[in-house]
């Protein structure tokens, strides 16, 4: 009882979609009874990532659960973690492999550059060649991996499809416009997320492309799950942040408490969510999808 | 004490202290300024006068002492207050913005306005007139009103910053050490404005430590050393060599060669 | 003695010793370089991006929007920045203030008018929270505002989290339906002009999706609006009230204004609160168009509205600068961000290209000043 | 006439008009704010965070090289600072620095050392061309190194998509084994006797695992020497220098250093060069600890730098302040930073209570520093 | 031209120019400063006085002219060169530094330094205590060596400058109205030094716009008026009205009351 347990994300604390997480954690903090954490490096800054799991282990926690968006940089804390008696649980980003080897636990996630890929190929099969990738958080590889993974299984070149559109809303948005404005052939639109996803929305519905042009997306929110029920989006990539979070919280609270683990790791991800059974997608998101 | 009883004071500064800190900069000053006469506040560097003459203009508030203002308390908060008052300042350090044109330093703080729609505007082209008409009469021909301060030179600008306080001083006129950067010419000019103006009523504070300034126009002089004060006279009471001694302390002076005849 | 010159003219009211500057004074005005710049920023796209459809009806909508964002902040920075001193914290306060907007309207079901006015009562208070910490402790505003930068943003992320359980705020467009307030911030106006010239054919119109038919621009975002009333507003304000005059006093050299009259600290404070009003009149449109606030909204702003700023022709140090010069500092920016996506630059080298025109046009600016002026 | 004071006494050599300050005359230092906040910190957080590990040998390993690293760029931005100028470049500097290295070691393949080199040969380059527009320019150092802070980020992201298709570059640990300039920025010192000390049951060991047994902490990174040996570099050539009697004179007033014979630019290019080589001290010891670089490392460690260096005492406006106040401020900001997560602040709080301190902190600085010299 | 020609000037300044802009500062001045004596350098404000020491001094470089320095033709490229050369200036308008300690101030740009270890320290102890001896020598006791210059009032800054100049200054020494914020007292100790400088066989180049502090210590004097030489003249051969007439540029000044007795 009373077993803590400590987060650590690699996003910018103003990144909307780490939300889910936190409320993730918290619920399955309160109704396992144990106590929870969530911290993350203000400005997304990996290397500060790694003294967070430093300072986390430091603390003494029972068991931490954290990211490995970056392999070389959060190795040697999480294994120093794992060395001082610290369990660790590998969520969200980085592969199985990597989580085996820095001696965590498992894994819980959706590994970036497959979801991008698997994305990609569903997108060739409706018959796109041409997209335009907005990424919003273009510094951390994550977000690259995604437009890669999309390109590789397209068959085309990443190049100038990808747009730096920053995280202003009006910039995103009059960025995309200016983009289809000037290459007026594209075909689809992939988004990485809600804060890409939300002004390309709206500058679709302004130039009239809205419904007409293919339009995917990473992750979901309030008004994903609208675009995908208008008709809009096409399909949304969830790989369902509430399992990344409140798993491994249930997973190492009943291995402390029980000394029981799965044998193997969870894909939560990555599961297309389309105009079919949206109800519960509708109610939830972006508290708990 | 040796003060003319026909008239009353304009203003009195009674015992005013004033603290930095740990510096004493005035240790118990008093000095009476009356109208239509030129008071001159004499003494070495760093005896206190250009602090003397802040807390008369609202800019320091005394550590201790009174200050009476037309036979009333005053109580100074901030240099708006004098200068509603009717108190005219030029300070030392000069209070012109250099990167603003001669009219909009002439008339800062004191802004002219005229109503438009309802709303007060400020009135430039009545700035600017008054500006090129009060600086013409002080000697000085600008290029136009809009040249900014900081074009000018030193002595111009102290015109303006003289200029604009003759002609906003309603009471008292306060000049700290408005000649130390001017020529022969504008000097004569300074000196000639304070004579004008005194005749016509107002007070004036002047500070300098040309003893010669001093005697060509003061009625009155005092003398801080110190902080304090070191004597006070009355035009005529007073030889320049008495004078200038006093000013410099009490000290002796180095002996010099050449025609300087005594005084500095 | 030898009198070696001769003795000047008498009378002075031609001063020998000034070159004559001729047509070059009329060019003197802070905005010189801003409207130089401008120009240059439109050849260079008009020759790189014409066929991209930068200069079509929509295109032009497309940056007018843009820089018309960052003119209202800028106003508001510019004043500020001529007062002597610096925000930091007016992108953190775009979020916060939006965030409210939304919390208020959205989470309490306030009426969207009444939220939006009192976001600004508060925003403008901490505004002059801001000035009074500054003129109190004397510390320099950066450090002031850049704690505010850290604070605001802070409770940005807090309070949605906290209430709703999320960091980002959906529904305002729904709330907001039939608000007389919540329109004059995201509604457009001329719609009628623009659906008339759609249909005489002199804008096109929409071929394909659910709009087709009807013209690519349908009016006049309110954003828009606001920019340029802020402008006049701004530039009224400072060139032509005895309350400019003190903001320039207060910027060039507080103590001497100080001396003078001039409520400095009064005239700073209420910048501080200016520029709030501006960060919050940004917010609300933002929330307005968008539907939403988040807890990313407003990032780095306080940085593109200082260069805005300084491209305008303004002195970082305070006491000299130009609400028209800000203006086209924005438009400038505005302009170059947009452009490069038109001109269809790699988007990794995006961001070396903004330095490269920023820096560009910052020494371009300063040249031309300098050329013209004489100054050395 | 009368004569109503006494004359002053014919020696000066004690003047009347001061009052005595006693023992405060030896308090009055620009390092005095920072060592009483250092202490407040200390405090605090020692009784909030007592027991949370936060002053367990790993813990303490913990802060210290946050506040290490904070260090070795408050230096720079220290003595910069000093002699009158900004650098908001230094984040993306740090993470310029660290992709150049990375490309150079694992994608061209060179020795480790060699990539090393001609970083900072590349960095102190760069710093130069920065301080070389600021004074051939004469625009301020803000704009100047904020298109700087654009134009580095820009390649920083560019550089690795168009070589390598990714913004991480890895490997660089692997391609540092046994390279004699690797170890001096990524090695630890003292191994032997944290190693004794884990053996005599001083600091924890490692339960389990590759290293159980071990002791927690194995030494002492050279993270943390670095930032020892910049500290004293700073101090020594700030205060027992003649070039740092030049620094102080070129940010106390330029134009008078210059009468006065004091080769300004010469100092201000020079401090921007040191600026970037702490920079990329800062990168290398990152890329080497973690054997990776990133596009988004460094993101806004400029403003921690200015922040620290402040905290520590000094002048925005330069001329004033003191190395080892800036490294006091470093260290404050270090276990502030570090503290709070271990107090277990709620984490979207964080951001507001960063702000709350650090705005304390500078005041309690100004306002000590008041209260012992008696300014007002 | 009346120059003694018994030995050769130090510095020939031929037809200096100098145009910032649009301004015409100077149109065209010669002056020839000989070791040993005091060259005043007189003028009306704006005439172009501080113009022409700053291209003597290397501070600005003349747009036409030339400067030749004991016999060979010299090209300043700043003010280093000029300090090098021996020429210590001290500026109108201050060159201290205020947040600097009185001793950084003084040995500002000539640091001396010790080595320990084969490095260069700044040689603290020495530098205090030449600080000290130099400021007792001026008459000015500090509270000590380390106390900010911008802690001392005007007059006491003014001193340190001068101090300055005349303790590094080799060969020649430029004063630009030293004496226009100081006190009698203080005012009298620079004319004294000037006048044991000049002594020493230094030549000296003062500007001032008192008449008096002028005729007590130059030997020659050079009046300016609007960027050109107005006249020229040696000790001896000028009465102070007809200085001070020139000073005014020649133009009538206002009539004045008191005991000015013609002079200002
Ligand atoms: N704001 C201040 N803080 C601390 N000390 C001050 C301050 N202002 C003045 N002083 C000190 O008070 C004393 C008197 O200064 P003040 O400027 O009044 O002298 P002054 O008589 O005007 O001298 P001067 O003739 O040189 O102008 C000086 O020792 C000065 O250093
Ligand atoms: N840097 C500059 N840029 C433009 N004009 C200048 C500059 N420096 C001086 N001037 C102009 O040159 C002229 C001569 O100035 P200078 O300072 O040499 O006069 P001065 O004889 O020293 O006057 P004062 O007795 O008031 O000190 C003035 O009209 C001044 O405005
Ligand atoms: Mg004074
Ligand atoms: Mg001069």
């Amino acid at each position: 009882e009373g077993e803590k347990y400590v987060l650590v994300s690699h996003a910018p604390d103003s990144d909307s979609w780490w939300n889910t997480i936190k409320n993730g954690i918290a619920l399955a903090g309160e109704q396992m009874g144990v106590e929870v954490e969530y911290r993350n490096p203000p400005t997304g800054d990996l290397a500060d990532m790694a003294r967070i799991i430093e300072q986390a282990a430091a603390s003494g926690p029972n068991g931490i659960i954290t990211t490995l968006s970056d392999y070389d940089v959060l190795k040697g804390p999480i294994m120093d973690a794992v060395a001082s008696g610290v369990d660790v649980i590998i969520m969200n980003s980085g592969t199985p492999e990597q989580a085996r080897e820095v001696g965590a636990l498992m894994y819980v996630g959706q590994p970036e550059y497959d979801a991008g890929f698997a994305a990609g190929q569903r997108a060739k099969a409706d018959g796109v060649s041409s997209f335009l990738c907005v990424n919003h958080y273009i510094s951390s590889p994550s977000s690259t991996e995604r437009c890669q993974g999309f390109a590789d299984a397209l068959g085309v070149e990443l190049g100038d499809q990808m747009i730096d559109s920053g995280q202003d809303p009006a910039e995103i948005k009059n960025r995309v416009l200016a983009y289809l404005n000037a290459n007026p052939d594209t075909d689809a639109i992939l988004t990485l997320g809600p804060t890409s996803a939300d002004p390309t929305l709206l500058a679709l519905e302004e130039n009239g492309m809205a419904g007409d042009i293919y339009f995917g997306t990473f992750d979901l929110g309030e008004n994903i799950v609208q675009g995908i029920k208008d008709g809009v989006i096409n399909w949304g990539i969830d790989q369902q942040p509430f399992l990344q979070a409140y798993l491994p919280v249930v997973v190492l609270t009943n291995y402390h408490r029980y000394g029981v683990l799965p044998g193997n790791n969870i894909n939560s991800g990555p599961g297309f969510v389309t105009a079919d059974g949206l109800e519960m997608v509708e109610k939830f998101a972006g508290e708990y999808r | 004490m040796n003060t003319r009883t026909t008239h009353a004071p304009i203003i009195e500064m009674k015992n005013i202290e004033k603290h930095f800190g740990s510096v004493i900069a005035l240790a118990g000053v008093s000095v009476e300024v009356y109208p239509g006469e030129c008071h001159c506040l004499l003494g070495d560097n760093g005896a206190g006068k250009s602090t003397f003459i802040k807390t008369m203009s609202g800019v320091h508030k005394p550590t201790h002492g009174e200050i009476v203002f037309e036979g009333k308390p005053m109580h100074f908060d901030d240099p708006r207050d004098a200068i509603a008052a009717g108190i005219a300042t030029v300070h030392q350090h000069l209070a012109m913005i250099p990167l603003m044109s001669v009219s909009r330093n002439f008339f800062m703080g004191n802004e002219p306005v005229k109503k438009r729609f309802g709303i007060s505007f400020f009135d430039h082209e009545y700035a600017d007139s008054v500006t090129m008409e009060e600086m013409r009469k002080m000697g000085i021909n600008l290029r136009g009103p809009d040249q900014a301060v900081g074009t000018l030179s030193g002595g111009e600008r102290q015109t303006v910053a003289i200029a604009r306080a003759v002609h906003f001083g309603a009471k008292v006129l306060i000049l700290d050490e408005p000649t130390s950067a001017l020529g022969v010419r504008q000097t004569a000019n300074v000196l000639a404005t304070i004579d004008k103006v005194r005749k016509q009523g107002i007070a004036v504070v002047f500070i300098t430590h040309n003893v010669r300034h001093a005697l060509a126009v003061g009625d009155r002089f005092t003398v801080l050393n110190r902080g304090k004060t070191l004597g006070a006279a009355q035009r005529g009471q007073i030889t320049p060599e008495e004078l200038q001694d006093m000013m410099a302390g009490g000290q002796e002076l180095v002996a010099l060669e050449g025609s300087l005849g005594g005084t500095v | 003695m030898s009198q070696t010159a001769q003795s000047p003219s008498t009378s002075d009211d031609t001063d020998e010793r000034v070159k004559d500057l001729g047509w070059r004074r009329a060019l003197i005005r802070p905005e010189l370089g801003g409207i130089v710049g401008t120009i240059a920023v439109f050849l260079f796209f008009g020759l790189t991006a014409y066929d991209s459809g930068m200069f079509n009806a929509q295109g032009i909508l497309n940056w007018s929007t843009v820089s018309a964002q960052f003119m209202i902040i800028a106003v508001g920075a510019c004043l500020l920045m001529i007062a002597g001193e610096f925000d930091l914290s007016v992108g953190s306060m775009i979020g916060f203030a939006g965030m409210l907007i939304a919390i208020f309207s959205v989470t309490l079901g306030w009426p969207v008018w009444m939220a939006i006015l009192v976001t600004f009562v508060l925003a403008v208070l901490i505004g002059a929270l801001n000035g009074f910490i500054v003129i109190r402790t004397g510390l320099p505003s950066f450090i002031v505002t850049l704690a505010f930068l850290f604070i605001l943003r802070g409770f940005t992320i807090y309070l949605p989290q906290t209430i709703e359980r999320k960091t980002i705020i959906g529904g305002i467009r729904e709330a907001a339906e039939g608000d007389w307030l919540g329109a004059v911030f995201g509604g457009k106006i001329l719609k009628g002009m623009f659906q008339w010239m759609g249909e005489a054919g002199l804008i096109t119109t929409f071929e394909r999706g659910t709009r087709a038919g009807q013209p690519v621009v349908d009016g006049i975002p309110m954003l828009i609006v606001w920019a340029i009333v802020l402008v006049i507003f701004g530039h009224v304000l400072l060139t032509k009230t005895r309350f400019g005059n003190w903001i320039f006093a207060a910027g060039g050299d507080a103590e001497a204004a100080r001396n003078s009259g001039v409520p400095v600290n009064r005239v700073k404070i209420y910048m501080f609160m200016f520029t709030a009003f501006c960060a919050t009149v940004f917010a609300a449109c933002q929330v307005m168009e968008f539907g939403s606030a988040g807890a990313d909204r407003g990032l780095l702003k306080e940085f593109e509205a200082i260069i805005a700023v300084v491209i305008g022709g303004a002195l970082l140090t305070g006491g000299y600068g130009s609400v028209l010069g800000a203006a086209l500092g924005a438009l400038i920016f505005g302009v170059v961000q947009q452009g490069l996506f038109f001109a269809g630059v790699e988007s990794s080298l995006f961001r070396v290209f903004l330095g490269i025109i920023l820096l560009g046009a910052v020494i371009l600016n300063t040249y031309i000043r300098r050329m013209i002026t004489g100054e050395r």
